[in-house]
């Protein structure tokens, strides 16, 4: 293999982002406009936040199912309380507050009772699910303009959802690539015994790992909570599905120990959303759009497996 | 320091640690019945024992990754219980694991400081630049050269056995426990490892050396502890023993030598009868390259013959030996087995023409941990067992070929067939990968590091066996990182040199100071 | 299969004491009221309601149906996944000799014997997207149009995207569709999907959805894009739905929102519980009950709301 | 001879807590469960409910068959219900309409659409080295998009009643299901595939090097997977009598889950049929009991939630009695 086509590799999922891009570019001028760019950045910001907590959890070969439900829970207190005349710079701390009283229970049963992660965060995911409705009594609620404006907000020319999505990413990068934290974090994937034979706290961190997953969760609600102005009985319904395809389509191993936030997740969640979009800007057949989606997809993974090889 | 309490065992009175009555069962079997010694401050005490006499079940409960039954342990003079490896860090016990307990995702500098990350001012962030320093003096004092930013998963089994030790030097301990450090050491390293334990003695480090090289132990240690059975059969000072007590103590009767009798292809005289044509070419091995790794490699490997493949550590015997197994790739070269030229590498069809090839991490690409013995000793002749057409496995085919192979390879009579390879000991895993291929009754047989971890005992039953499989006509290359070993038990011995074949010398020719020679290149002075 | 009746399936003519409500979903508003008003008229009839919810999976529905049957209840309520999947268990009622009601959903031509109590989704959802068209028509200018599909495994959205269809054909001189936006009935992806096309057509001025549950997504972007206006107002994007839940009732009441298809959710709870009572005390009863529905707009807001259940759901 | 398997390494069943410590714990949980809730549950002990339970539980068994043997390989098969709903509508149109093909045909038709493209997942996933979760959910998603585009959102109706039969006779799915069930665990346990599987499970480095033809197996793992649920499909459309392009699309978390509840590790390298057949047991009756108890669904939602959670407990608790009582 020579040297540039080696370098080509290198930049594969780049290149298959702008790839996407253009193809779409192409088709429909406006697709490139940086208002619909933007948009996409936007509307990936609420999954991206949850895959970059479930990066966490998939590093050190968890899983956690719950993500989806403590949004609708955490957007379902945030609504009652909303609807009540509660004040914004006291709903936020609340929704982050009904997040981490989940996640601890996640990383309760995880670490202290070392029941296997899928099962605990299933579990949750069907508690969490059921509570939220109880606290909608399944009825949807359209919460005041104050959501919408926050979500809407911008600072500097940026939306909020996305300096918030780039806010966590940085942090969460940062914290992955710098820190003892996260630097145990990638040890503890490879193999918790021999993390807790070298010392580390191994129950501390995976604690931490669940409860970071719990508050981009939070966050997460809190960016789709602007965007929709609403709570419905689906709110967060598969995100946890959608924020481990992100993951793992970013590079991320199911089995732990491999990884990154940055580029990784960060193009896995924007890649699937520009999809989606120009699929919309194109006005294409609506029959299409999984297909399309898929080989994308797959196209995206295999790239990516090509590059890993010859490495 | 503390007055001393008890001077039973040493006749020195300032002692460091000592052990009361230690027990550990595991599933009902006990496995150290009431082990008591003492430790002197500053000295450095040898443990030698079977395969699965408890050396390293004792040193994990010392270090801090297992509890005991029942017994005490004082460390100077103060009760000494550890729950997890953080308490024998605090401490300042270091341990160098039998089982190297590495990261392969993570650098070399983050495997040394993973507990103990320096950070840059306040920030929680990792001083990166202040750490990979201290690496690099640490990995100069181990003797190894390479960028410490450089990911574990790329090193060779001696490079990261090396790392263990930078990263035991990194906590200032004050009693390190080495359990079987040299295993994939060559001579180089290991001399360089016996020079900084020198060092340490000389700071007043104490030391535990677990190892089954005697001579390393005869050389290193003050005091010498025998355990047997999981029970202290003998121990005192090294000078009060020699090496046929110590393997009798150990093994329980008397082994007159090392490595049995080996009578050279030349000399044999009852070729016919053996059914081969003694010195016919099995494997040919025709300029085999891959940048970087190796260049131009070309050997034979006749039938009867019994091949070492000598050199330093990172001199790429390894390499040869899977890329000749198809395990990586090559640019260049061709392989003939028979005279056949095989044109593709696979270890599927290779296993089927009769090639075997064990590697030298037994726990990463020997091993299903947690399968139990008798899965892994029967994972490669498994087809052998499966009747056609529905491949239906002949349960009680299996079970006796188990029976064979683990009286073959001597293992541990206290495990069972159905207990999981994880829960045995070192040594006992790296019978149960030999096993494995032994079955098969290979053609050839490519052996990296076979013996590693295995007792002296053990070891010359296995030499036998290895012997005796070239005498039924089949050829064996052995990669071994002990001289001693590869001059016992080969015919033939070949020297690799950064990724070149440099020598080839008849057993009548053996040499070690030639073999080193060769092994460290022609530039001589350049090494230090 | 089995001919042996359940112990407790009365073989004679009797009363109702006991009924099984089986809904396929209860994540919209529109189940929500239509499950509550069936609750209420049996309440008032003083029947025991047992209740199920298969979370859209057929097969699970099939199992709590015979569960029902199981239990011994005099009448069966089912809202059915869809068309076809509801047959056997139509069939199980009909063995056990349980008289069985599809509530809003018919299902396919069969020879099991049932009763449908629906509203004719195509044909509301076509004369609601006529009335808007109307509006259009009037404004004299040429309309972009989107539309915001449901699921496309759902019968109930493929019905109103038909409907729908049907109504813009024969107008396509003044009402261009540009934009078929599948939300897979989901808010988020409802929402990201309409602010595409709002970005790629900036010009759209006509918007249907499949659902009134989806309106607040359409209602955020067009905020986000300061599209949001009142009828009459220039600039109002023609926004219609289907449901009429109570979102849709409040944007009427706004003057947001120009119609909506409405289910009368009521008459259909009502007829039900009327159908399953007749049957059991031997009454002839018809196979099928139409909900007329009706198309509620600015024009009869007054006159209709009070049979409308959104504005009715909020006390 | 040395004096090899003198010690057994399992632990011991004749302390009174045995039973509480054997891997038959989810079969003992459920039938618990069972007895604990038949007292309050009016009709959920009656015959004609087990039969109910069985016909839900059977298709679903099938499925989490496939399941378990591409997770001990270490794998994942998240396409298994679009594989369903694509064979659904093929098969139904095959038997339907002008063509109508006999039942046998269409059947078969069915089950080898449903293994190639389980096939195909395998094929990829083990050629090119790609994840097996990313290639299952893309395939996922293309084949349920191209079951709803094939059909254009409309479900099939009109099979032909010997088609039927294979759904809504008990005995004929029964008879089926055993014989599946039985066949994997026979496969597992006694064959050179079985154990192979396994390997590749526990160690898919070694294996290769063992001389394991690790990607024919993987491969055929996801065929079968691919195959049990076409064998389900049959059985949901017979049962549903309906090719359906959404079929089964609700299950796939049910099925999973009941995967790993039942103790088949989602790293693979451990599992077994008997655990799979508990765990889907385990949560359909659950799921039936909490149904006829007639709770409004969010107490079911939570209820089922907090069981789980407690099942796992309990296992947990289990896996550390074993340890120490040992
Ligand atoms: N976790 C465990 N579970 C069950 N048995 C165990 C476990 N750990 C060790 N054993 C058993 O304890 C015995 C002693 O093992 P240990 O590792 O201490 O031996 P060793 O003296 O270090 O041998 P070697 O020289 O081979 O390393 C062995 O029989 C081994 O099978
Ligand atoms: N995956 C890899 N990526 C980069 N370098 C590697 C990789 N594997 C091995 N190396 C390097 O290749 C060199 C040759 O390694 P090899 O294992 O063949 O040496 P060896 O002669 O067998 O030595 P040893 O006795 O240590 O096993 C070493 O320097 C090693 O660091
Ligand atoms: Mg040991
Ligand atoms: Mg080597």
């Amino acid at each position: 293999m020579n040297r540039t086509s080696r370098r080509l590799l290198d930049l594969a999922p780049f290149l298959l982002f702008v790839t996407v891009l253009a193809i779409f570019g192409v088709q429909s001028p406006k697709f490139l406009e940086s208002g619909n760019l933007v948009n996409i950045v936007v509307q990936a910001s609420s999954t991206g936040i949850v895959a970059v907590g479930m990066t966490f959890v998939l590093l050190t070969a968890g899983v956690d199912l719950s993500v989806g439900a403590i949004m609708f829970v955490a957007a379902a207190v945030a609504g009652k309380m909303a609807l009540a005349g509660w004040p914004l710079p006291i709903i936020l701390p609340v929704m982050v507050a009904v997040a981490l009283m989940f996640s601890a229970c996640n990383a309760f049963f995880v670490t202290k009772v070392r029941v296997a992660a899928f099962i605990v965060t299933l579990a949750t995911l069907f508690i969490g699910r059921g509570l939220g409705l109880r606290i909608t009594e399944t009825r949807a609620m359209n919460l005041p303009d104050s959501f919408l404006e926050l979500g809407s907000a911008r600072w500097l020319g940026v939306p909020l959802p996305a300096l918030l999505f780039g806010g966590v990413l940085l942090v969460a990068h940062l914290v992955l690539t710098r820190t003892p934290f996260g630097r145990q974090v990638f040890a503890i994937g490879h193999d918790v015994e021999m993390a807790k034979k070298a010392g580390i706290r191994t129950g501390r961190v995976l604690a931490a790992v669940y409860l970071i997953s719990g508050l981009c969760a939070a966050f997460a609600a809190m960016v789709s909570l602007g965007q929709l102005g609403a709570v419905s009985p689906k709110f967060g319904e598969q995100k946890e599905f959608a924020a481990i395809a992100a993951a793992v389509l970013g590079g991320t191993s199911l089995f732990g120990g491999r990884g990154n936030v940055f580029p990784g997740t960060l193009l896995g969640a924007l890649l699937i959303q520009a999809i989606e979009n120009g699929l919309v800007v194109v006005n294409a057949d609506p029959y299409l759009y999984p297909m399309i989606t898929s080989v994308v997809i797959f196209i995206s993974v295999w790239l990516e497996s090509l590059r890993n090889r010859t490495r | 320091m503390q007055p001393a309490t008890n001077n039973q065992l040493q006749t020195t009175n300032n002692e460091l640690l000592s052990f009361r009555g230690i027990e550990k069962a595991f599933f009902g079997v006990k496995v150290l019945k009431g082990v008591s010694f003492t430790v002197p401050a500053g000295g450095m005490v040898g443990l030698v024992g079977e395969n699965g006499a408890g050396k390293s079940t004792l040193m994990n409960i010392l270090g801090g990754d297992l509890q005991p039954d029942a017994g005490t342990i004082t460390l100077e003079g103060s009760g000494y219980a550890p729950l997890n490896p953080q308490d024998a860090t605090r401490r300042g016990i270091a341990f160098i694991h039998q089982e190297l307990n590495l990261f392969p995702n993570l650098s070399i500098a983050e495997n040394i400081f993973l507990t103990r990350f320096p950070r840059a001012g306040v920030t929680p962030f990792i001083q990166r630049g202040g750490m990979n320093r201290r690496a690099v003096d640490l990995l100069r004092e181990v003797g190894l050269e390479i960028p410490p930013d450089r990911l574990v998963e790329t090193l060779s089994a001696g490079e990261r056995q090396l790392v263990e030790i930078a990263k035991a030097l990194s906590i200032d301990a004050r009693l390190i426990l080495f359990d079987e450090p040299t295993t994939s050491l060559s001579e180089r390293e290991t001399d360089r490892l016996f020079a900084l334990i020198s060092r340490m003695r000389a700071r007043g480090i104490t030391m535990i050396y677990i190892s089954h090289t005697l001579a390393d132990v005869f050389r290193l240690c003050d005091d010498i502890v025998v355990l047997r059975d999981g029970e202290v059969v003998g121990s005192g000072a090294t000078k009060t023993f020699t090496t046929e007590k110590l393997v009798s103590m150990m093994v329980g009767r008397t082994v007159s030598q090392l490595f049995p009798e080996r009578r050279s292809l030349g000399k044999r005289g009852d070729e016919a009868e053996a059914g081969f044509a003694t010195g016919a070419p099995l494997l040919e091995v025709n300029g085999v390259s891959q940048p970087g790794v190796l260049r131009d490699i070309s050997f034979t490997l006749r039938r009867g013959e019994v091949l070492g493949l000598s050199g330093l550590m990172g001199a790429g015997r390894s390499e040869l030996a899977r890329i000749l197994f198809g395990l990586d790739p090559r640019t260049a070269g061709e392989v003939r087995l028979n005279g056949e030229q095989l044109p593709r590498l696979s270890p599927r069809e290779l296993i089927e023409r009769g090639v075997a090839f064990l590697t030298e991490n037994r726990r990463s690409e020997g091993l299903c941990l947690d399968a139990s013995v008798g899965d892994n000793f029967t994972l490669v002749t498994l087809p052998q067992h499966g009747r056609t057409p529905l491949r239906w496995l002949a349960g009680a085919s299996l079970k006796s070929a188990v029976e064979r192979i683990r009286a073959v390879v001597k293992l541990d009579a206290k495990t069972s067939d159905s207990q999981p390879v994880r829960t045995l000991s070192g040594g006992n895993q790296q019978k149960v990968v030999l096993g494995k291929w032994l079955l098969r009754q290979p053609r050839v047989l490519m052996l990296d590091e076979p013996t590693r971890g295995i007792d002296v005992g053990a070891r010359f039953e296995i030499y036998q066996l290895i012997h005796q499989l070239a005498d039924q006509g089949a050829g064996v290359l052995v990669i071994s990182s002990d001289m001693e070993e590869l001059m016992g038990l080969c015919d033939r011995i070949l020297v690799m040199c950064g990724g070149t074949l440099v020598d080839d010398l008849p057993r009548a020719q053996f040499d070690r100071e030639r073999i080193l020679r060769a092994a460290l290149g022609t530039n001589q002075e350049a090494a230090p | 299969g089995k001919s042996e009746a359940p112990p407790t399936a009365p073989a004679a003519p009797g009363k109702v004491k006991t009924v099984g409500v089986a809904f396929e979903t209860l994540q919209t508003e529109y189940w929500i009221a239509g499950f509550e008003a069936i609750k209420a008229e049996l309440k008032k009839r003083d029947i025991t309601m047992l209740e199920a919810v298969a979370d859209s999976d057929a097969s699970r529905q099939l199992q709590q149906v015979k569960n029902f049957i199981t239990r011994g209840v005099d009448g069966i309520i089912l809202v059915p996944k869809d068309a076809k999947t509801c047959i056997p268990m139509i069939r199980a009622a009909n063995e056990a000799k349980i008289p069985i009601v599809l509530f809003n959903r018919p299902a396919d031509k069969t020879d099991a014997q049932f009763t449908a109590v629906v509203a004719d989704n195509p044909k509301l959802t076509q004369e609601t997207v006529t009335y808007m068209i109307e509006q259009a028509r009037k404004t004299g200018t040429k309309h972009k149009a989107m539309v915001v599909l449901g699921d496309l495994g759902d019968i109930n959205a493929i019905g109103r995207r038909d409907g729908f269809e049907a109504a813009v054909k024969g107008n396509e001189s003044f009402i261009e569709v540009v934009a078929r936006v599948p939300s897979e009935w989901n808010q988020e992806k409802a929402q990201a999907g309409v602010a595409n096309a709002l970005q790629a057509n900036p010009d759209i001025s006509f918007i249907f959805t499949s659902s009134d549950f989806l309106l607040p997504s359409i209602t955020s972007a067009l905020k986000a894009s300061g599209r949001y206006k009142k009828v009459g107002e220039p600039g109002h994007v023609i926004l219609g739905g289907f449901d009429g839940d109570a979102t849709a009732y409040q944007m009427l009441v706004d003057g947001y929102l120009d119609a909506t298809g409405v289910q009368d959710v009521y008459f259909e709870a009502q007829a039900s519980v009327q159908a399953l009572v007749d049957r059991r005390e031997g009454r002839p009863v018809a196979e099928l009950y139409l909900d007329p529905g009706f198309v509620i707009h600015q024009g009869n807001l007054k006159e209709k709301a009070a049979r409308m259940w959104g504005a009715n759901i909020r006390k | 001879m040395t004096a090899a398997a003198t010690t057994n390494h399992k632990p011991q069943t004749k302390n009174p807590l045995g039973w509480f410590l054997s891997e038959y714990l989810g079969l003992g949980l459920t039938v618990l469960l069972f007895l604990a809730l038949a007292p309050f549950t009016p009709g959920l002990a009656t015959s004609n409910n087990l039969l109910n339970i069985l016909g839900y539980l059977l298709p679903l068994l099938i499925v989490a068959i496939g399941m378990t043997l591409v997770m001990i390989s270490g794998g994942i098969d998240l396409s298994v219900t679009s594989i369903i709903a694509l064979t659904s509508v093929v098969g139904a149109k095959l038997m339907t309409g002008d063509a109508g093909v006999p039942t046998i045909v269409g059947v078969l038709t069915m089950l080898a659409l449903g293994a190639g493209l389980g096939a195909l997942n395998g094929a990829v996933i083990t050629l090119l080295r790609l994840p097996a979760f990313i290639v299952t959910l893309a395939s996922m998603m293309f084949l349920s998009g191209f079951a709803i585009w094939l059909t254009q959102s409309k479900s099939i109706y009109g099979l032909p009643g010997s088609f039927l039969a294979l759904g809504q006779r008990l005995p004929i799915s029964l008879a089926l299901t055993v014989v599946l069930a039985l066949a994997a665990h026979l496969m597992l346990r006694r064959t050179v595939f079985g154990r192979w599987l396994y390997a590749i499970g526990q160690n898919a480095t070694a294996a290769h090097i063992s001389g394991v033809p690790v990607r024919a197996i993987s491969t055929a793992a996801y065929a079968a997977s691919g195959f049990c649920a076409a064998l389900a499909s049959v059985l949901l459309t017979a049962r549903l009598e309906t090719g359906s392009p959404v079929l089964g699309r609700e299950i796939l978390l049910d099925i999973i889950g009941a995967t790993v509840v039942g103790g088949t590790s989602l790293f693979g390298g451990k599992g077994k049929i008997a655990w799979t057949f508990f765990g889907v047991l385990f949560l359909t009756v659950l799921d039936n009991a909490l149904n006829l108890l007639s709770l409004s669904q969010f107490s079911i939602t939570i209820t089922k939630g907090a069981v789980i959670l407690f099942a796992a407990v309990l296992d947990a608790v289990r896996s550390r009695f074993v340890v120490r009582s040992s």
